[in-house]
């Protein structure tokens, strides 16, 4: 199965650069389903959170407002070649996603 | 010498008629590079594989922070794993398609001389599927578009390199059929492809700059923001002709497989550049 | 411009997948108010305790004049004030106008970028929370209604 | 075109719009004209009447489908019409199909039109 996390890294120095790409529908909870006109529940990620050898460098909190299938992009210093970066993310009806990979 | 004369004009006159009512192929390329060159003469013919972005700043701009990670990098993903399935006799796609290490995107759609038949990626695809046992995909699906991705992006930087075979009547006729389809206005606009994409390209319409003809095909299949998935050629067609009011064609039909035979036929030369990200 | 094959492949095989662990244990709680509150000054104000913030020129606010499609509009947002604790993203005409906060520990850089979704042509602003309070800049984007699209 | 006519084209929307030397005049065009709602109604003849009419512009509409040409909405303006005959609706019903009759008719008279007219677009 595919992972619903994708992550691009790019070290400069001891700076890590972040892209991160999730698969996620970010219902808003106002839209309307086409067929049977009955409104589609709120479906989104609350949190998206990162963390570098254990040490939390970023939380993202998203409303329903966050695009589909979200992207986001952050940097952080204080990294180095093989530390391990963990994403992971929890929506509002206690879905979740992870992955862990080793910067470079 | 008046005689000489006469003779000179009618061979002259003769070869005009002959060359105009036997616009083959490659003259009709030509004429169709040559019109939007003369549209847009700042913009090199390579860029034509991105589509509006070629000749909108704004929206290229959004468009490039969206392929910083493009949404359909998870269709490429998936359609990688399908292209390394085996099928229960043991082959896989990769026996389909023989030359698939410098990609098949390019030599999309194929005129086959052996069943008389446009074959496009998409057919393709089900074509191997069923020769091996295996159930057809549905046009449009996620599967078909995610293996579409997939054999897309491996093909990247390919030239498209149609090819309509001249000593076949059938694809002369193919490809005339598509080429009919494109400049025949339909639907309760009456809207010809070519009088939003050759007539009135780069023009408003509400608040969309209208894309060139020229590239069209390239960056098939791409990933709609509109729609948060992907969407397939025949798709995009099916929506143009909808956005005209006239009845969409079937997915694959033999109309819209000659639509793109024609329409890549036109984009020869340009680079492979899909998946793509559209709006 | 060229996407080539070797620099998306080597995003991909960066990446492997492992069993879910509670990371959430770490991070505050979602702030839900906030994101529910339905005017730009209420979300603010459950977020920070006051809707007052200083208009400065050292926030840097990325998105387009024109939104190509309302349902993704690129924001990126870096700022060059000290001791940031946190960026917010808030669009004022979206029925709940808070679309996105970040948290920002010190070591993680004030530079962000994402996609959001803007319901009309609104103010987008950019909300920084340093040690000294509230910051923000904003910018228009305005969304319209396709013809064909794409 | 200018893009102020290609605009307006857009916004024409749902009106006909085919070049004026198209049309089909009433007197040629085999859809009977519904004059006003329920002007054209009798009762004991509504069935009969509609039956009549929905097969010409179904007739009209699969001619147009297999020049391949047949417009967006004519299918749908003749379900519509058959919901509203089934609740005795007649006047909404007979104008539907009168709608829907035209349509196909048009679509027709585009594609004969057409079948000769897309050659003088080519680029060349």
């Amino acid at each position: 199965m595919t992972n619903t996390i994708k992550v691009k890294t790019k070290l400069s120095g001891d700076v890590a650069q972040i892209k991160s790409l999730l698969l996620h529908p970010m219902e808003t909870g106002s839209r309307k389903d086409p067929d049977s006109g009955a409104i589609i529940p709120a479906h989104h990620i609350t949190q998206l959170i990162f963390t570098n050898n254990g040490k939390q460098v970023m939380v993202a909190n998203f409303s329903t407002a966050v695009s589909k299938n979200p992207y986001f992009g952050f940097s952080f210093k204080g990294a180095k070649a093989g530390d391990t970066l963990n994403v992971s993310w929890v929506d509002n009806i206690g879905e979740k996603g992870e992955l862990e990979t080793s910067l470079k | 010498m008046i005689r000489a004369i006469t003779i000179g004009l009618i061979i002259l006159f003769a070869s005009m008629v002959f060359q105009s009512a036997y616009a083959g192929p490659p003259e009709d390329r030509r004429a169709f590079i040559a019109y939007f060159e003369s549209r847009f003469p700042a913009i090199p013919f390579a860029e034509y594989a991105n589509g509006i972005y070629a000749i909108d700043q704004d929206a290229r701009d959004q468009w490039l922070e969206i392929e910083e990670f493009p949404p359909y990098e998870f269709a490429v993903e998936q359609g990688a794993s399908l292209w390394q399935e085996r099928f229960p006799d043991g082959k896989s796609y990769s026996d389909c398609f023989k030359n698939s290490k410098n990609g098949v995107r390019q030599n999309y759609p194929e005129f086959d001389t052996r069943t008389g038949e446009v074959v496009t990626l998409a057919k393709a695809i089900n074509l191997c599927r069923n020769k091996h046992g295996q159930n057809t995909l549905e046009f449009g699906g996620e599967k078909i578009l995610a293996l579409s991705a997939f054999i897309a992006f491996e093909s990247r930087g390919e030239p498209f390199n149609i090819n309509v075979p001249n000593d076949d009547v059938r694809a002369l006729a193919a490809y005339e059929e598509g080429k009919r389809f494109y400049y025949t206005k339909r639907g309760q606009l009456n809207l010809s492809c070519a009088d939003c994409h050759v007539v009135s390209v780069g023009q408003y319409v509400r608040a969309d700059h209208l894309s060139a003809s020229l590239g069209h095909p390239t960056h098939f299949p791409v990933y709609r923001s509109k729609f948060g998935s992907m969407l397939s050629l025949h798709q995009r067609f099916a929506g143009c002709v909808r956005d005209v009011r006239a009845k969409p064609f079937e997915l694959q039909s033999t109309e819209y497989r000659a639509l793109e035979y024609f329409l890549t036929y036109m984009s020869n030369g340009l680079e492979v550049n899909g998946p793509g990200a559209r709006k | 411009m060229q996407f080539t094959k070797r620099a998306l492949m080597k995003g991909s095989f960066a990446m492997l997948a492992l069993a879910a662990l509670p990371r959430f244990l770490l991070a505050a709680a979602w702030p839900e108010k906030a994101f529910s509150a339905p005017g730009m000054s209420a979300s603010l104000k459950e977020l920070f305790g006051t809707d007052v913030t200083t208009t400065t020129d050292k926030i840097t606010l990325k998105v387009p004049e024109i939104a190509e499609n309302g349902a993704v509009v690129p924001v990126s947002i870096k700022t060059s004030l000290e001791n940031v604790e946190s960026i917010s993203i808030v669009v004022e005409k979206n029925p709940r106008p808070m679309v996105a906060n970040f948290e920002i520990p010190s070591g993680t850089l004030a530079d962000i970028s994402s996609r959001i979704k803007m319901a009309e042509t609104s103010d987008v602003t950019a909300v920084v929370k340093t040690s000294d309070g509230l910051y923000s800049t904003a910018k228009q984007v305005k969304v319209t209604i396709g013809g064909c699209g794409g | 075109m200018s893009g102020n006519s290609m605009i307006a084209r857009f916004l024409i929307g749902l009106s006909f719009v085919i070049h004026p030397a198209l049309a089909v005049s009433e007197e040629e065009s085999k859809c009977h004209t519904v004059q006003g709602p329920d002007s054209d109604t009798n009762p004991g003849e509504n069935k009969e009447r509609f039956e009549y009419r929905i097969t010409v512009a179904d007739k009209l509409r699969l001619s147009a489908a297999s020049a391949g040409a047949e417009w967006l909405e004519t299918e749908g303006l003749l379900l519509r019409a058959r919901v509203e005959a089934d609740s005795d609706s007649w006047g909404t019903a007979l104008q539907l199909v009168q709608k829907a009759c035209r349509q196909a008719e048009l679509a027709l008279q585009q594609a004969e039109y057409e079948s000769k007219a897309w050659k003088n677009r080519v680029v060349d």
